[in-house]
């Protein structure tokens, strides 16, 4: 197949997944194997680019004119085919998790709650192929919209609550924030294409940069950079499986993504490392780590403690990138794929002990290791990437990460990192204490429904066999800062 | 007395603010009416002052007039009286049907009524026969 | 409706000079003062003021509602038809020249039916209000 | 019979008023009215392409030549208007049939579509006449007629609504006349083109000032600028559906396009602009619209009501482009024009299918509408988006050159502005869409629209998403138009 094709594909499967699934509403069996196998397909494609691009073929696809210098186009960089590679490889275990998690919870809409799915996959594939800054803003919208009807599943009225924050933060941020700061580029640099080594170097003051720099970081809300993080907690109405994918994975990602692509494409790290601002976003992210850790260990709703805990990793992400070492900028790449390994297998186990035991609380949760061992030992390994402990993939990402800041001298950085590590420690080690430690209280249960023990086994399987071989991923960021000297 | 010689200015003015202010103070809908059509007589006014030229003839019939007066300004004024005979008189339809359907033609009772709901059955009648007599 | 002697002599005395001076003001238009605006109105002053006098079904009896009704959309149609005439005759739209063998007839011939659509259309209206606001009166 | 088109489009609905309202039911009346509407569009349409291939088209009334006699000017401009007119007409009454046979008795339907093509004349006669006079009588024709249309209202706060618009309507035509009467005792002419010629002289003399003053007010109480937007919302809100639909996207653009073409072919921007600043009223007028009218619009209980006070904020849009007087400004005031005509007909469309199904268009009952008429809900999310501004719609285009626009002139207060206006009208779309899909509703039955109304409806929805990605036949009329209007006085 041609690369256009390919990409072509990896936008369209999802959607055209999604219509056969609304057709197929009256025979679910059906519709989960078209579920299933659109996922399987879109992952194969997402792969099959990826190898297209280290062959070293140049991916780029024009799909429409809207203006004159106002297109819509696609071109595959590293950090893009890993995060396109990412999100559909992780959409399979989790269509089997949902599958699984739907049926046993019953609920109803399960044809829309899975159409939905598709569409925000298609929005993130997107986001993680877009050549230039106005096909990203374009797919950002369409998955904040997509996901939209995702965390107000459920109807009642804390949903519609939740659903309110959740859209009015990321839209209020993307258009009040995110657009004039690409208009303002547009106005600046004449163009919006991603362009190695940046558009923007010579034709802005450095004290507009900062500016223009902290309308991007707190314009992309999905990064959930504080101030601007309040949606996360809110979108925890949202059905475990959402949680999972889209605000471990697919949603949160997208936002530091764009971050990143920003910083290295469209400012570029050389002229940014003339801007004096970019130094206080920098105490902005770390700040964001330190603080989140602690409204976490604060925490005694799972979701919410996990939600927290996602701000502040990804605010690792954002200040890694923005601290402008090579070594940072691959750890930022790793922890991407790191930290979606293991919050994904922490809000599975979270879904499955709320599928299972009806229990949604940590102080819930003694022995909870001996009713579920599965579930729970795919929870510790999670925790343990969340604090970056050997065997799991969190440790490859943080060194990469302390390496960077040593590189570039920024010991802030550096103490973040050992004080959040801690934080993490001091919020996560408690949970698996109750659960291996305690003894089980209450009537007895089994594990979750088998589709979503698989799914969160090969999810922390993942996150062990990361640490081990992360060659390729290592491979693919480094070739990222190769772009950016 | 310069400000003399323009007084058909002024008398179209007079009558015009009256009219404007009628039309924008007056409660009454029937007044406001009168404030439009005041209005718009006070603009034929001043369309026809704008013709009339001293010691000019009438442009027709007469041959040989050195100094005519614009026929223009009356032809394009008739229009507009044409004009304002119909808006009057679908003004004052409307208030009939307003008064019929509300039992005032008072704006500030209207503003009170308007959100009340209506009991449509009772009136019925009147609306069937509205042009069809 | 109660007869009033006096009104309805005098009525029958005037609305037939009303009248005459209509068709006189709507035939004279194309020398002098007049046209059909003002000879509709008049026209429709006459049969107002039989309206007033006699009653609704008096003067419905002698025009009914349902001619009036063609006549304002027959006058509107003789007003844009005549127009229409011009432009098949081979000249502009209401370019009266080409509608006779020589201009100056076709400017009389355009002007005479151009008001004559205007006169119809506008006394028919008039009228057709006068009866609704009689009308409405009488019902509330 | 070629060259007599210019006139043929306006005679052509006004020569079928009459005969519609002979005709003795309604249904042949709708019949008719639609007939002539589509051939209406397609004269629209080709002079048109003619203007684009040829030039400027000029048809003299009754043979007298122009300055004498009434001219129909046709440029790349008006003839744009015309064609936009002309098509929403060709859209909307396809799908009154329904609507109104629902909404209005049926003895009366024949007057009603009379009244309709006689509306259709007034828009199209003022945008296609080169006479200031003549413009008023059309003005007062579309007028009259539209007081009428609205009172056809079942609801009888339709008749107060119609009563206050006439009332203003009047002042306003009024006013319009008055400052005409001025510049005719100033110059003596009431062409359009000879009045731009000899203004210049007069310039200077107060009268002048005061009849550009008068004209622009008068102006500006027929396109709802804030304001002098009082009369727009109820009258749209409470009129029968089909007008509701037809009115938004045509009477004030054509009233727009009478102030570009007063402003800047008349005047001159160098006269309005540069010496009077009305530039400079005109953009805070336009400000305050976007933001007074989009919190008024999330305030409202009815769907109606949120899209008559969107109305009046996209009134704002388009004259904020025109006021900053740049080829670029101007290109995108008229390219919203244009958009907003054919996602305010989608909407409101949209709104009347539900009127005819639910009889009600309050906030309560749009509730579950995702599921009782998924078609007509999915228009209005579509045009909605496009209300909004989001890219692949036309709204997104309009809004992109409006907002390059006002970085061009470096005023970064009306990028912020136009953003935040936005972001509002993203809130009232939202809160409709939002109860139509995920509020729940005893009543699940489904009761789509038929089909008459919702082809119309989806041909519009289909056009703003067509404008929003092919632009090029959109941005080259506005740019043609534009054009027209860069070049100014003669």
């Amino acid at each position: 197949m041609s690369p256009q094709l390919l990409m072509l594909s990896c936008l369209c499967l999802p959607l055209v997944g999604g219509g056969m699934l609304l057709l197929a509403h009256r025979r679910p069996r059906l519709r989960e194997l078209i579920l299933v196998l659109t996922a399987a397909l879109s992952f194969t494609s997402a792969l099959a680019l990826l190898l297209q691009f280290r062959e070293g073929n140049l991916l780029r696809l024009d799909l429409l004119t809207l203006l004159p210098g106002l297109d819509l186009m696609f071109e595959i960089e590293p950090l893009g085919a890993l995060f396109a590679v990412l999100a559909s490889g992780l959409w399979l275990p989790t269509s089997l998790y949902a599958i699984g998690y739907l049926r046993a919870r019953k609920e109803e809409h399960q044809t829309r709650f899975h159409f939905w799915f598709c569409v925000a996959i298609s929005a993130t594939m997107g986001i993680a192929m877009a050549g230039n800054l106005l096909t990203l803003f374009v797919f950002y919208e369409v998955l904040t919209l997509s996901t939209y009807p995702l965390v107000t599943h459920i109807g009642n009225r804390g949903a519609v609550r939740g659903g309110r924050v959740y859209l009015g933060v990321l839209l209020a941020t993307s258009i009040g924030l995110l657009l004039p700061a690409m208009l303002w580029t547009l106005h600046v640099a004449g163009t919006l294409q991603f362009t190695a080594g940046g558009i923007l170097e010579g034709k802005l003051a450095p004290a507009l940069a900062g500016l223009l720099l902290l309308m991007f970081v707190l314009g992309v809300g999905k990064a959930a950079v504080m101030p601007m993080h309040r949606w996360l907690p809110a979108a925890m109405v949202a059905p475990t499986p959402v949680s999972a994918l889209l605000h471990a994975v697919a949603v949160v990602k997208a936002g530091v993504f764009t971050i990143t692509k920003v910083v290295v494409y469209i400012f570029g790290t050389g002229f940014l490392g003339t801007v004096p601002a970019q130094r206080y976003l920098v105490y902005l992210a770390g700040f964001t780590v330190i603080a989140a850790s602690v409204v976490a260990l604060r925490q005694d709703n799972i979701k919410r403690l996990l939600a927290y805990s996602t701000i502040s990793q990804l605010s690792y992400i954002v200040m890694a990138t923005l601290a402008l070492a090579p070594l940072a900028l691959t750890g930022a790449g790793l922890h991407m794929v790191a930290h979606a390994f293991g919050k994904i297998t922490l809000f599975f186990a979270a879904g499955a002990i709320y599928v299972a035991a009806h229990r949604t609380q940590v102080s819930e949760l003694d022995g909870m290791g001996r009713r579920m061992p599965w579930t729970m030992a795919a929870f510790a390994i999670g925790a343990l990437t969340m604090i970056g402990v050997p065997p799991s993939a969190g440790f490859v990402s943080k060194w990469f990460i302390i390496a960077g800041a040593y590189q570039a001298d920024l010991y802030f950085v550096l103490a973040v990192i050992v004080l959040s590590t801690a934080l993490n420690a001091f919020y996560m080690l408690p949970i698996l204490h109750r659960a291996f430690f305690r003894a089980p209280e209450g009537r007895a249960h089994g594990e979750a429904p088998w589709p979503m023990r698989v799914a969160l086994v090969s999810t922390a399987a993942a996150s062990v066999l990361m640490f081990f071989f992360h060659a390729p991923i290592l491979a693919l960021t480094r070739s990222l800062t190769g772009a950016a000297p | 007395m310069s400000w003399l010689a323009h007084f058909n200015y002024w008398a179209v003015i007079v009558v015009m603010m009256t009219g404007l202010y009628m039309a924008i103070a007056q409660s009454d809908l029937m007044r406001k009416l009168i404030g439009i059509t005041l209005l718009q007589t006070a603009v034929f006014f001043l369309y026809i002052s704008f013709g009339f030229v001293r010691n000019a003839q009438v442009p027709i019939l007469t041959e040989g007039a050195e100094r005519y007066s614009n026929p223009l300004p009356h032809v394009l004024i008739l229009t507009a009286i044409v004009v304002g005979v119909a808006t009057t008189a679908l003004g004052l339809a409307l208030v009939v049907r307003i008064r019929e359907r509300y039992g005032s033609i008072d704006e500030a009772e209207l503003a009170s009524l308007a959100d009340e709901v209506e009991d449509l059955e009772p009136h019925h009648d009147f609306d069937d026969q509205d042009e069809h007599p | 409706m109660k007869s009033h002697l006096i009104l309805s002599i005098v009525a029958k005395f005037l609305i037939p000079l009303v009248l005459l001076f209509a068709f006189y003001v709507q035939f004279h238009g194309d020398f002098g003062p007049g046209g059909g605006f003002q000879a509709g109105v008049i026209f429709a002053a006459a049969v107002i003021l039989h309206l007033l006098v006699f009653g609704h079904a008096a003067t419905e009896h002698f025009i009914p509602t349902a001619v009036l009704k063609i006549g304002a959309a027959l006058g509107v149609l003789i007003y844009a038809g005549v127009g229409v005439a011009s432009l098949l005759a081979g000249g502009r739209y209401l370019d009266y020249d080409v509608l006779a063998d020589n201009a100056v007839a076709g400017q009389h011939l355009g002007i005479l039916l151009v008001e004559a659509g205007v006169g119809i259309t506008v006394a028919a209206v008039m009228i057709l209000l006068a009866y609704s606001f009689q009308q409405r009166g009488h019902d509330a | 019979m070629r060259e007599h088109l210019p006139i043929l489009l306006v005679v052509l609905p006004m020569l079928a008023a009459p005969i519609c309202s002979m005709l003795p039911r309604g249904r042949q009346a709708w019949l008719l009215a639609t007939a002539v509407s589509w051939a209406v569009l397609a004269i629209a349409a080709s002079l048109l392409i003619r203007v684009h291939a040829e030039g400027t088209i000029s048809y003299a009334l009754g043979g007298w030549p122009a300055p004498i006699g009434i001219e129909y000017r046709l440029d790349g401009l008006n003839a744009l208007v015309q064609v936009l007119v002309a098509a929403i007409a060709a859209c909307v009454l396809p799908f009154s049939g329904r609507s109104v046979q629902d909404e209005i008795d049926a003895d009366r339907q024949p007057g009603f579509f009379a009244l309709l093509l006689l509306l259709i004349t007034g828009l199209l006669g003022i945008v296609a006449t080169g006479d200031v006079f003549n413009v008023f009588v059309f003005l007062e024709i579309s007028s009259l007629a539209t007081y009428g249309l609205i009172a056809f209202g079942r609801d009888r706060r339709a008749l107060l609504a119609a009563y206050r618009y006439l009332v203003l309507g009047s002042i306003g035509a009024t006013l319009y006349l008055i400052g005409i009467g001025l510049l005719y005792a100033l110059t003596g002419t009431l062409n359009m083109q000879d009045l731009a010629a000899r203004l210049p002289a007069v310039a200077d003399t107060r009268t002048a000032q005061t009849a550009i003053t008068l004209v622009m007010v008068g102006l500006g109480i027929k396109m709802a600028l804030f304001p002098l937007h009082l009369w727009l919302p109820n009258a749209y809100r409470f009129a029968p559906s089909a007008i509701s639909a037809f009115l938004p996207a045509t009477a004030t653009k054509v009233a727009i396009y009478l102030m570009l073409r007063f402003v800047f072919d008349i005047f001159g921007v160098g006269f309005a602009f540069g010496r009077l600043e009305l530039n400079e009223v005109l953009l805070a007028l336009a400000a305050a619209a976007m933001l007074s009218a989009s919190l008024a619009a999330m305030q409202q209980r009815d769907v109606k009501g949120i899209l008559a006070y969107s109305s009046v904020a996209q009134v704002g849009y388009i004259v904020l482009g025109a006021a900053l007087a740049t080829p670029i400004g101007l290109t995108a005031s008229l390219l919203h024009l244009f958009n907003h005509a054919l996602m305010k007909g989608a909407l409101f469309m949209a709104m009347g299918c539900v009127m005819l199904r639910v009889g009600r268009t309050d906030l309560d009952a749009i509730r579950g509408l995702g599921r009782r008429m998924p078609w007509t809900a999915a228009a209005f999310v579509v045009a909605g988006l496009s209300l909004i501004g989001v890219p692949l719609t036309a709204g997104f285009i309009s809004k992109w050159y409006l907002v390059l626009a006002a970085l061009e002139a470096g005023w970064w207060p009306l990028v912020i502005l136009i953003l935040v206006a936005s972001l509002m009208a993203l809130i009232y779309v939202w809160r409709v869409v939002a109860l139509a899909y995920f509020a729940p509703n005893e009543s699940q039955r489904r009761e789509e629209a038929p089909l008459s109304m919702l082809v119309p409806l989806w041909l519009l929805v289909l056009a703003n998403i067509w404008f929003g990605i092919d632009t090029r036949l959109s941005v080259a009329m506005a740019e043609s138009g534009m054009r027209v209007l860069m070049a100014g006085p003669p």
